[in-house]
């Protein structure tokens, strides 16, 4: 009865997980909607418009273009959010240097971010689909030290502990015990992505203020085959 | 000089083609790349020292040939020509680039005028140059 | 024991899931990134060449503007991928039948697709999140029909079958001993995400041939919660 319990519980978080993966995949195209698509429509307006005449300055095409370019640049930044880009082509701690960047400066405020790294580049030779996984869980704890955390400080830590990889992001801000209860999706979809490649998941208030989440999982973990490569039923 | 171009885009490869032509007249030899393995191989073939290389490339990336080549011959002065626009991606190249190596990164985007002068920034007087551009934290 | 092995496979094949949708994320980021940011970047330097002339003649404006409408084609494709909008806009039979149109249309070959639906709007009247789980089996199932089964007829058959909802997706091409054992990635996420929203699933090649795909739920399936009115730990 307690093994169905827990078949049941882990159905629902994994029904969750899947839901917000399907929303993030619809924001995209929101997102494409809204700005991509309308910008590129208005532009399009523009150069009809332009053409029902003799002819046009040469100044007026490059103000085009320089239009252009902030569409591109708009559009630049969908593409990084869809994909984990810097950490496919340059690695896991790349990864999430550029993360820290990203979600410091998007939160306005002034926080200072840091990456240690005393694996010796371990989590490199996981495999692709469990480091992209790993670093889904950094990027929300990062995101919810930005969005709820206060903190003047995130420190993402990755070291070996026996022989487990364990990756720490901490933060020194207000600490969960003010908010949690209310919304938890976020906390239990990185829970859940722990749960689906064999870590362990905790987050906790640190004793000197702030939060902390760890995952942890076998230094050696097999690389998690890709789909592409699976065989058999 | 011989300069090798290696670039996915076709489209993109002969824009490249057309600016090293104008930029670098002492250049007698434009090679061509589809990815980075054949890259590799040519700048082996010709042992090229001065490339142009995309980033995204289907089979191998830019970053990944780059290494090739640069524990190949650490001397080479690679331009790297990119659509990302993230300062990560600069500094991701920088932590592969020898010491001594000369390399720059520009963006699709940028001008004819800042490309040829990207060009001949590199592969004439051998210095560095990132794209202003660029997005700094 | 059981219990824990058949958690173990849920386990297994959620993690199969997730990994299949993050990369069909980081796959629209790549046809982003392919196609319309390589078709934008090469506009905007075409834009700055004419910016160099004096004067742009109306006739070369009109040839911009058609051009650009092809990219925008390219990106509208992209975004319905990313999100069922029809779905989303008109309901469960009109996004179906609009996922019909699109995947007869691409697979070149004369398909004749038909819905049918006697549930009297049923699904509509399921949550959100389910419909659109239900919508992605069905669009696998197509896919499959299409890519797979050389088929002249599609048929998409929404039915009551005492408490229980019916949807059955019925090609009447090759069927599936054929191939079936090589790759089953999308027939194994077919059947997880039926099973994450407790679902049946069954996929058979019928006997006057050609492949069908059943999914059954309870008729009054509660409106699966979403995850942003999701409350408590
Ligand atoms: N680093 C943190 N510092 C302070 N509070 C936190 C931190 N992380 C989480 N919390 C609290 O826990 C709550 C639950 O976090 P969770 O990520 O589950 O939801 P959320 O971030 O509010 O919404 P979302 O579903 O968008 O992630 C937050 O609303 C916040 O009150
Ligand atoms: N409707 C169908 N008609 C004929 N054969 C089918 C049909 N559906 C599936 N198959 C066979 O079953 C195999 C497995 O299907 P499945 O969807 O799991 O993988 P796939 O479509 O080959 O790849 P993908 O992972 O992209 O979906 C197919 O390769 C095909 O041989
Ligand atoms: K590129
Ligand atoms: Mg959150
Ligand atoms: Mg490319
Ligand atoms: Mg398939």
């Amino acid at each position: 009865a307690e093994a169905r319990a827990r078949e049941e519980g882990l159905r629902e978080s994994a029904q969750k997980l899947t839901e917000a993966l399907e929303r993030e995949r619809q924001r995209i195209g929101m997102d494409l909607h809204d700005e991509t698509l309308a910008d590129l429509t208005r532009f399009a307006r523009r150069l009809e418009r332009l053409g029902e005449r003799e002819t046009v300055s040469g100044e007026a095409m490059k103000q085009l273009a320089g239009d252009l370019h902030s569409s591109i640049r708009g559009l630049r930044r969908i593409i990084d959010d869809a994909r984990p880009n810097v950490l496919q082509l340059f690695g896991f701690v790349e990864g999430i240097e550029n993360l820290l960047e990203n979600s410091a400066r998007d939160g306005g405020l002034a926080i200072a971010t840091r990456i240690r790294d005393t694996t010796g580049g371990r989590i490199d030779r996981l495999g692709e689909p469990l480091k992209v996984a790993l670093f889904r869980i950094v990027q929300e704890a990062v995101n919810n030290a930005v969005h709820h955390g206060r903190p003047s400080e995130i420190l993402v830590e990755l070291s070996l502990v026996g022989d487990r990889i364990r990756i720490a992001v901490r933060d020194n801000g207000i600490g969960l015990s003010v908010g949690v209860g209310k919304r938890v999706s976020g906390i239990n979809n990185m829970r859940t992505r722990a749960r689906l490649v064999s870590a362990s998941f905790r987050i906790e208030e640190s004793d000197r203020g702030g939060t902390t989440v760890i995952v942890e999982l076998p230094a050696g973990a097999a690389p998690v085959a890709s789909l592409s490569s699976a065989t058999g039923a | 000089m011989k300069v090798l171009i290696v670039e996915d885009d076709s489209v993109h490869r002969s824009y490249l083609k057309e600016a090293i032509e104008a930029a670098l007249p002492e250049c007698e030899m434009v090679i061509e790349a589809a990815h980075g393995h054949d890259g590799e191989r040519l700048s082996r073939e010709h042992n090229c020292l001065h490339l142009v290389m995309d980033l995204q490339m289907p089979r191998r990336t830019g970053v990944e040939a780059a290494r090739v080549i640069w524990s190949e011959r650490p001397e080479t002065a690679i331009l790297f020509w990119s659509n990302y626009a993230d300062e990560a991606y600069v500094r991701g190249v920088s932590r592969i680039v020898p010491e001594g190596a000369a390399y720059g990164y520009i963006l699709k985007s940028a001008s004819e005028d800042r490309l040829r002068l990207a060009l001949r920034s590199i592969f004439i007087e051998n210095q560095c140059v990132i794209d202003r551009e660029i997005r700094t934290v």
